[in-house]
């Protein structure tokens, strides 16, 4: 019995809490050591987690010993360790980072970053509807917090804009569970997956409608995308770097999650549509990124295009799992590049005072090591070899030929051409001549290699993918 | 027609009430407001649904007393964002 | 058509009716009264529903709490407007 | 990990790992860098060597690295894959010396040599690729690695330049691209074979094949500069002249060159290729850049961008040796990839010096150039008329073997077209070399710089590496017949993709 | 155009609603398979009023996510706001009558509470109530000038306020000795919740006070 000690999966959810509570006994501004350790920790703990499930498949984990309709059950497959290994490897570096980041006025960041993360991790590992609802209220309410931090009113307002859109797809969130509740008695999800029959009520159509529009918007795919821009755009860099990288992933993870599990059948019949979203928000965000000159803005614009890449899963997902494979990769290839963008781009705005893209050019051979990485990540997200996001678009368009469905490749294609126009846009930048910036502020080195860390962790994913895809097969429906 | 069903109906007009009173409305303190209407609507479906045969069901209870804490968690970050906002226009 | 059912239908009207006036009223103060009366007639709906818990609940956090935070936040808005004119 | 195994990730090793060390060098350590520079220079030469050896005695030497299930990285050093990474060391090895020399007291140097080394360690992973995913990893290595090269400079014409040359290399490799996946799709992974691999598909598949071909060769066309795709190599001679000598006229083009090579031998194999009838629409296409390159090499007043617009007819040269059907025609074109790369090398070389030591960018500036730089000039005479196929020079070889090559393939007007074509090299280099020896000088050079020691017209770093290359030009074209000449190595190729 | 958009909402929210409800009324019977579970457990699960049972040892888990976010929506607050100036008015002078009102009411507020968290175990009640009434009882004493709203907690204040969620953590990670998370031995059930219940009861009594008199100093946000 006492081997439940050595289990890593409760003790990725108890860590986190834990330690954003002592952060916050600790009083404003510290916790960054602690936070450092524990996410450490957590990373090995993750590491373990993933060689477990790659060894004997998915590992459940029952809470309070009461077994699934009753109590709740926490569950570890491949598609959820690969989000907790992503989870993990991101937090590290930027905690290292947000170190040296927030030298005075860290404010209540190391608490509120500590709750973000343990939310992220139980929102992954839990198999239970309500269970869920808990999970990203938590994680919502960390986000605005940390896009609140510094009370600066143009922060203030995104971070509330952020809140009420937040909530508003909690509340269809819930009704969905409300419905399914009343249709089935039960909102666990290995419970529910057999009872889902052939023929569903009108109730069960309208409960998947309320849940995924509700999580679309909490992923701000394209319609619904309008409040990203400015919460991370405007967020500290380490709190752009979270909430890009890992927060709208935790939505899709969700839909992902229902669609392959709870409603198979219905997300058939919607995933056309997923996918024009995502191609409208690979478009659309991606002209926007042309179009700002302040680079967070930019950065933050990227965000809402690579999201698209990730709905365009949904049209082809086949059983042979090429799709899902795709959708996987990019998820991660996206939040280790764009957390490395984010943070690079800190640095730079860091060393110049400014956002905008003309200050860039003067400071460029100050800090080479940040450009490097924001090239690095820059390569990930054009989809360019060596990196992670060139398997993601090699396996999706893969996926789309393999269907026969030559829209989708000229968007992957597209979207990759155009993000390329916005990378160089800033890389440009590097290597103009011009006048020595005087305004340099010398930037701590560790927060250059943080950066770098995050982009060369994307690459190098690029060149070995075999362990993921097992990881991904354990578990996959 | 139980109480449960009856109330479960009621709730389904009080979410879709708030879910259009949070995006029509544009003061925030109303939005706020509109935004805990819909949550209640929810809870009311949530326990009335389940109890749409008469019984007692403890488990629906359970969370929507969780959900009650958590809508009023919400709430106050909220009102805190907006009171920030508006004090802070009058600062600069 | 019991009498139980005529009154739990007149209790979800009374909820309907104020909810819809807390939203729909010009005054921002009776707007926030009206949706603590709405948080009344919820703790009554709970108690019909036989979720003695809850109905505690609603009544002092739903009602209580938030009714609290809402005319704070209003007394709080009135003052900063007052001192906008001053 | 074998010898045979550890020999080509070793060749991409002396370049790579160098490189990433320069990166992190401070600017001011000048000595530690060109070390470095000439350390992996000269590593990765003995170590072609060695392969050299070992292939010709029949010895094969790869490595395999799975990225996905499915999907691997894999590396063969095979005779065709030494014949252009031969060509890029050696020239490599001169171009490093040349720009060592160039760039005394540029800014920016550790940035540009870091590079410049994984410009050919990208090159090298081209030429090694043992399969289309691999060929394509390096292939956009190599867009990535040249883009910081051709903006070196820093000026709005450089960025421009970039950015046309940004547009149209990565809209070629998406073209490659979905090419490649759909090829995937059909055969599943395939490495490179002798022969190729798809006849063994039949024809039922043709027509998806024919689009197949279509998108690839679109793909490396971009590359390998053929007209619609060529509009970036004109723009992209802002770059400094080490950067134009080796990248484009050796690396970035002869990539491009050595893609259609491996396409039309190794993936669909010239008889498969040829029953798809898919060889004629390809000469053609050679054939109007031949022209068309060379046609509008005439009008430019601009010393690079004539020798530009020459390059871009001259590659063609090997995508028609490729499309003439039968060894002759082949073994044309894979020997003048080696020798339009020495030529063409020690053209940019002199060019380079001309505006290093005067000022000199226009063929209108060049006259009485002779007399004040004659070394230069010599080579400059030497390469210019082997590019018109002058007897005895390695450009006579390659167009003689062309042009049996289309006899034998009774492609009677492809001489036609290398006879015009060699009427307009004349046309377009004569003049040059006409100023250069008999026009008087002019009272002041443009901007003439004195050479600090002596009489001696430019620094030994940028006189050496085009009287080297210009030798080469004539040994190549004299002993043709040796047995270690470029032509033999490329019988010996198409020896093993015809009989086999 | 603005009216043509509002109708537009109003029509779909119509339409929302009425097929929520025609779905609604075409459902079969309820599915009572978990309230009857909840019955048969309930022997084992330390108290006898089926919603604790269920919100403290069935689900324990959400409750324990709970807790952490209304603690988060603390700090939430106090991100947001700290960065502001701090424009302390120390609490309305509030008048005598409600002052003595106040004083009166507390200690009663305090063992109503008290009374709730015992209930809770075998009628309805619990730590929630319990704590909403403790706020109650810390918003009137605010109102009537006794206590000053708080600006940045110290230690004690904090190792209050996050002392609930602690001591549950602790605990649900002891418990990993029986098995799994949160696993309480049967013999020991009820006195384990009741302990978990009265540090949550104090906790979430600070921080629902604290949702309160965190922003109450505040004139106008500020």
């Amino acid at each position: 019995m006492t081997d439940a000690f050595l289990d890593p999966l409760p003790w990725l959810i108890v860590l986190p809490l834990a330690w954003a509570a002592m952060a916050f006994l600790m009083g404003a501004g510290r916790g960054a050591r602690l936070a450092i350790v524990a996410l450490a920790m957590q990373l090995f703990l993750a590491l373990i987690l993933a060689t477990q499930v790659l060894e004997s498949g998915p590992v459940t984990h029952v809470v309070g010993g009461w077994g699934a309709p009753l109590g709740i059950d926490l569950l570890a497959d491949g598609l959820s360790v690969a989000m907790l290994l992503l989870t993990q490897a991101v937090a590290l570096p930027l905690a290292v980072y947000a170190q040296a980041y927030f030298s005075r006025e860290a404010g209540q960041f190391w608490p509120l970053a500590g709750f973000l993360l343990a939310a992220l991790n139980a929102l992954f590992l839990s198999a239970d509807l309500f269970n869920l609802y808990v999970t990203l209220e938590l994680l919502s309410l960390a986000a605005v917090g940390l896009v609140a931090l510094g009370g600066k009113p143009a922060q203030v307002a995104a971070a509330l804009r952020y809140l009420l859109v937040s909530l508003t797809a909690s509340g269809a969130y819930l009704m969905g569970v409300a419905l399914i509740y009343g249709v089935y008695g039960t909102v666990s999800i290995a419970t529910l997956a057999p009872l889902m029959g052939s023929a569903p009520p009108m109730a069960l159509w309208l409960s998947a409608g309320l849940m995924l529009t509700g999580l679309l918007a909490k992923t701000a795919l394209f319609p619904f995308h309008f409040w990203l821009p400015p919460a991370h755009g405007g967020a500290a860099a380490p709190v752009s770097a979270l909430l890009s990288a890992l927060v709208v992933k935790a939505s899709f993870y969700l839909v992902l999650r229902l669609a392959l599990d709870v409603f198979p059948n219905l997300t058939a019949l919607v995933a056309p549509g997923l996918g024009l979203l995502g191609a409208a928000a690979i478009l659309y965000g991606s002209w926007r990124a042309l179009r700002t000159h302040h680079i967070k803005r930019l950065v933050a614009w990227s965000t809402v295009a690579q999201l698209g890449y990730l709905f365009l899963v949904f049209p082809l997902l086949a059983p042979d799992g090429l799709a899902l494979q795709a959708g996987v990769v990019q998820a991660i290839a996206h939040g280790l590049a764009k957390a490395a963008m984010f943070a690079a781009v800190g640095v730079l705005m860091l060393a110049t005072g400014r956002d905008t893209l003309e200050g860039l050019a003067g400071v460029a051979h100050r800090v080479p090591l940040t450009l490097f990485a924001f090239g690095l990540a820059g390569v990930t997200l054009m989809g360019l070899p060596p990196s992670a996001g060139f398997l993601a678009k090699w396996l999706l368009i893969d996926a789309a030929l393999s269907h026969g469905q030559w829209g989708w490749v000229a968007v992957v294609i597209g979207g990759g051409l155009l993000a390329a126009a916005y990378v160089f846009k800033v890389l440009r930048q590097a290597f103009l001549l011009a006048p020595e910036d005087s305004r340099f502020q010398p930037v701590p080195r560790s927060m250059e290699w943080a950066a770098f860390v995050l982009a060369a962790a994307s690459v190098v994913l690029g060149l070995r993918g075999v362990e993921l895809m097992a990881l991904l097969a354990q578990g996959a429906p | 027609m139980t109480s449960g069903l009856v109330f479960a109906l009621a709730g389904v007009l009080l979410f879709v009430l708030g879910l259009g009173g949070v995006v029509m409305l544009s003061h925030a303190l109303r939005r706020i407001l509109a935004f805990n209407l819909m949550g209640s609507g929810a809870f009311l479906v949530l326990v009335g649904l389940a109890q749409r045969d008469g019984g007692v069901d403890p488990v629906p209870q359970a969370m929507v007393l969780t959900g009650i804490v958590v809508a009023v968690a919400a709430t106050a970050l909220a009102l805190a964002l907006v009171r920030r906002l508006h004090g802070a226009h009058r600062d600069d | 058509m019991t009498l139980s059912f005529a009154f739990d239908l007149l209790l979800a009207l009374a909820l309907l009716w104020s909810a819809w006036r807390s939203l729909a009223t010009p005054d921002l103060t009776r707007a926030v009264v009206m949706f603590i009366v709405f948080g009344l007639l919820l703790a009554l709906a709970w108690a019909r529903l036989s979720a003695t818990d809850i109905a505690l609940a609603e009544a002092a956090i739903g009602a209580g709490l938030t009714g609290a935070l809402l005319l704070d936040a209003l007394g709080a808005w009135r003052r900063a407007a007052k001192d906008d004119e001053s | 990990m074998t010898l045979n195994e550890a020999l080509p990730l070793a060749v991409l090793a002396s370049s790579l790992l160098p490189g990433l060390v320069i990166f992190a060098l401070p600017e001011h350590w000048v000595g530690t860098r060109t070390t470095l520079n000439l350390f992996g220079a000269f590593a990765k030469l003995a170590l072609v060597g060695l392969l050299l050896a070992g292939v010709s005695a029949g010895e094969n030497y790869g490595f395999r690295h799975e990225v996905l299930p499915g999907l691997e990285l894999v590396f063969k050093a095979d005779a065709l894959a030494l014949l252009f990474m031969t060509l890029s060391t050696v020239l490599w090895l001169f171009t490093t010396l040349y720009a060592i020399g160039y760039l005394e007291g540029a800014p920016h140097r550790s940035r540009f040599f870091g590079f410049f080394s994984l410009c050919v360690t990208a090159t090298m992973g081209i030429a090694m690729a043992g399969n289309l995913f691999t060929f394509f990893v390096f292939y956009e290595l190599l867009t990535l690695a040249t883009f910081p090269l051709v903006v070196h400079r820093g000026t709005p014409q450089a960025m421009k330049g970039g950015t046309v040359y940004l547009a149209y290399t990565l809209g070629g490799g998406a073209l490659l691209l979905t090419g490649i996946v759909w090829l995937y799709g059909l055969t599943g992974a395939a490495d490179f074979a002798h022969g190729g691999y798809l006849a063994v598909l039949g024809s039922e598949k043709a027509g998806q094949l024919q689009w197949v071909f279509f998108l690839l060769i679109a793909g490396v066309g971009v590359k390998t500069a053929l007209v619609p795709l060529h509009g970036w190599l004109p723009q992209a001679m802002v770059a400094p002249a080490p950067v134009s000598a080796l990248l484009h006229a050796v690396a970035v083009v002869k990539a491009g060159a050595f893609g259609v090579v491996r396409i039309v031998y190794e993936v669909y194999g010239v008889e498969f290729a040829q029953s798809l009838d898919l060889l004629a629409p390809l000469a053609v296409a050679a054939a109007i850049t031949i022209v068309w390159g060379s046609f509008r090499a005439l009008f430019q007043d601009d010393l690079k961008k004539r020798l530009a617009y020459s390059t871009v007819s001259q590659v063609s040269y090997i995508v028609l040796g490729v499309a003439l059907f039968g060894p002759i025609g082949t073994i044309g074109g894979l020997v003048h990839l080696v020798h339009q790369g020495i030529m063409k090398i020690t053209l940019f070389f002199c060019a380079g010096n001309y505006a290093e030591a005067l000022g000199i960018h226009k063929v209108s500036e060049i006259n009485g150039a002779g007399r004040r730089m004659p070394l230069t000039t010599a080579a400059f005479t030497i390469a210019a008329l082997g590019m018109m196929g002058v007897p005895l020079t390695a450009g006579a070889v390659s167009k003689a073997w062309l042009m049996d090559g289309a006899r034998a393939a009774d492609m009677g007007w492809v001489t036609g077209v290398l006879w015009t074509s060699s009427v307009f090299n004349a046309a377009y280099f004569l003049p040059i070399l006409w100023r250069a020896w008999m026009r008087p000088a002019p009272a002041v050079w443009p901007e003439e710089h004195i050479p600090a020691k002596g009489r001696r017209e430019t620094a030994w770093l940028l006189l050496l590496p085009p009287l080297i290359t210009a030798a080469a030009v004539l040994v190549a074209g004299v002993f043709a017949e040796a047995g270690w000449s470029p032509l033999s190595w490329a019988e010996l190729i198409a020896g093993r993709e015809y009989l086999r | 155009m603005k009216s043509a958009l509002r109708l537009a909402v109003v029509l779909l929210a119509l339409v929302l609603a009425g097929t929520l409800m025609a779905a609604i009324l075409e459902l079969p019977g309820a599915n009572q398979s978990l309230p009857a579970a909840v019955a048969a457990h309930m022997a084992v699960s330390g108290v006898e009023h089926p919603v604790t049972a269920v919100l403290l040892n069935f689900r324990g888990y959400d409750t324990l996510l709970e807790v952490a976010v209304l603690l988060l929506a603390l700090l939430g607050i106090g991100a947001a706001v700290h960065a502001g100036s701090e424009t302390e008015d120390g609490g309305a002078e509030g008048d005598p009558v409600l002052a003595a009102l106040a004083r009166l009411l507390t200690p009663l507020l305090i063992l109503a509470a008290g009374y709730l968290l015992w209930a809770g175990a075998h009628r309805p009640g619990g730590a929630f109530q319990a704590a909403a009434v403790l706020a109650g009882a810390a918003v009137l004493l605010h109102l009537s000038g006794q206590m000053p709203a708080w600006s940045s907690p110290g230690l004690l204040l904090r190792l209050g306020l996050a002392g609930g969620l602690l001591i549950f953590l602790a605990l649900a990670a002891g418990l990993l000795g029986q098995g799994a998370l949160l696993r309480y031995p049967p013999e020991y059930a009820g006195a384990l919740i009741l302990l978990i219940e009265a540090s949550l009861t104090i906790s979430l009594g600070l921080i629902l006070a604290g949702l309160f008199l965190m922003l109450a100093g505040r004139r106008g946000g500020a």
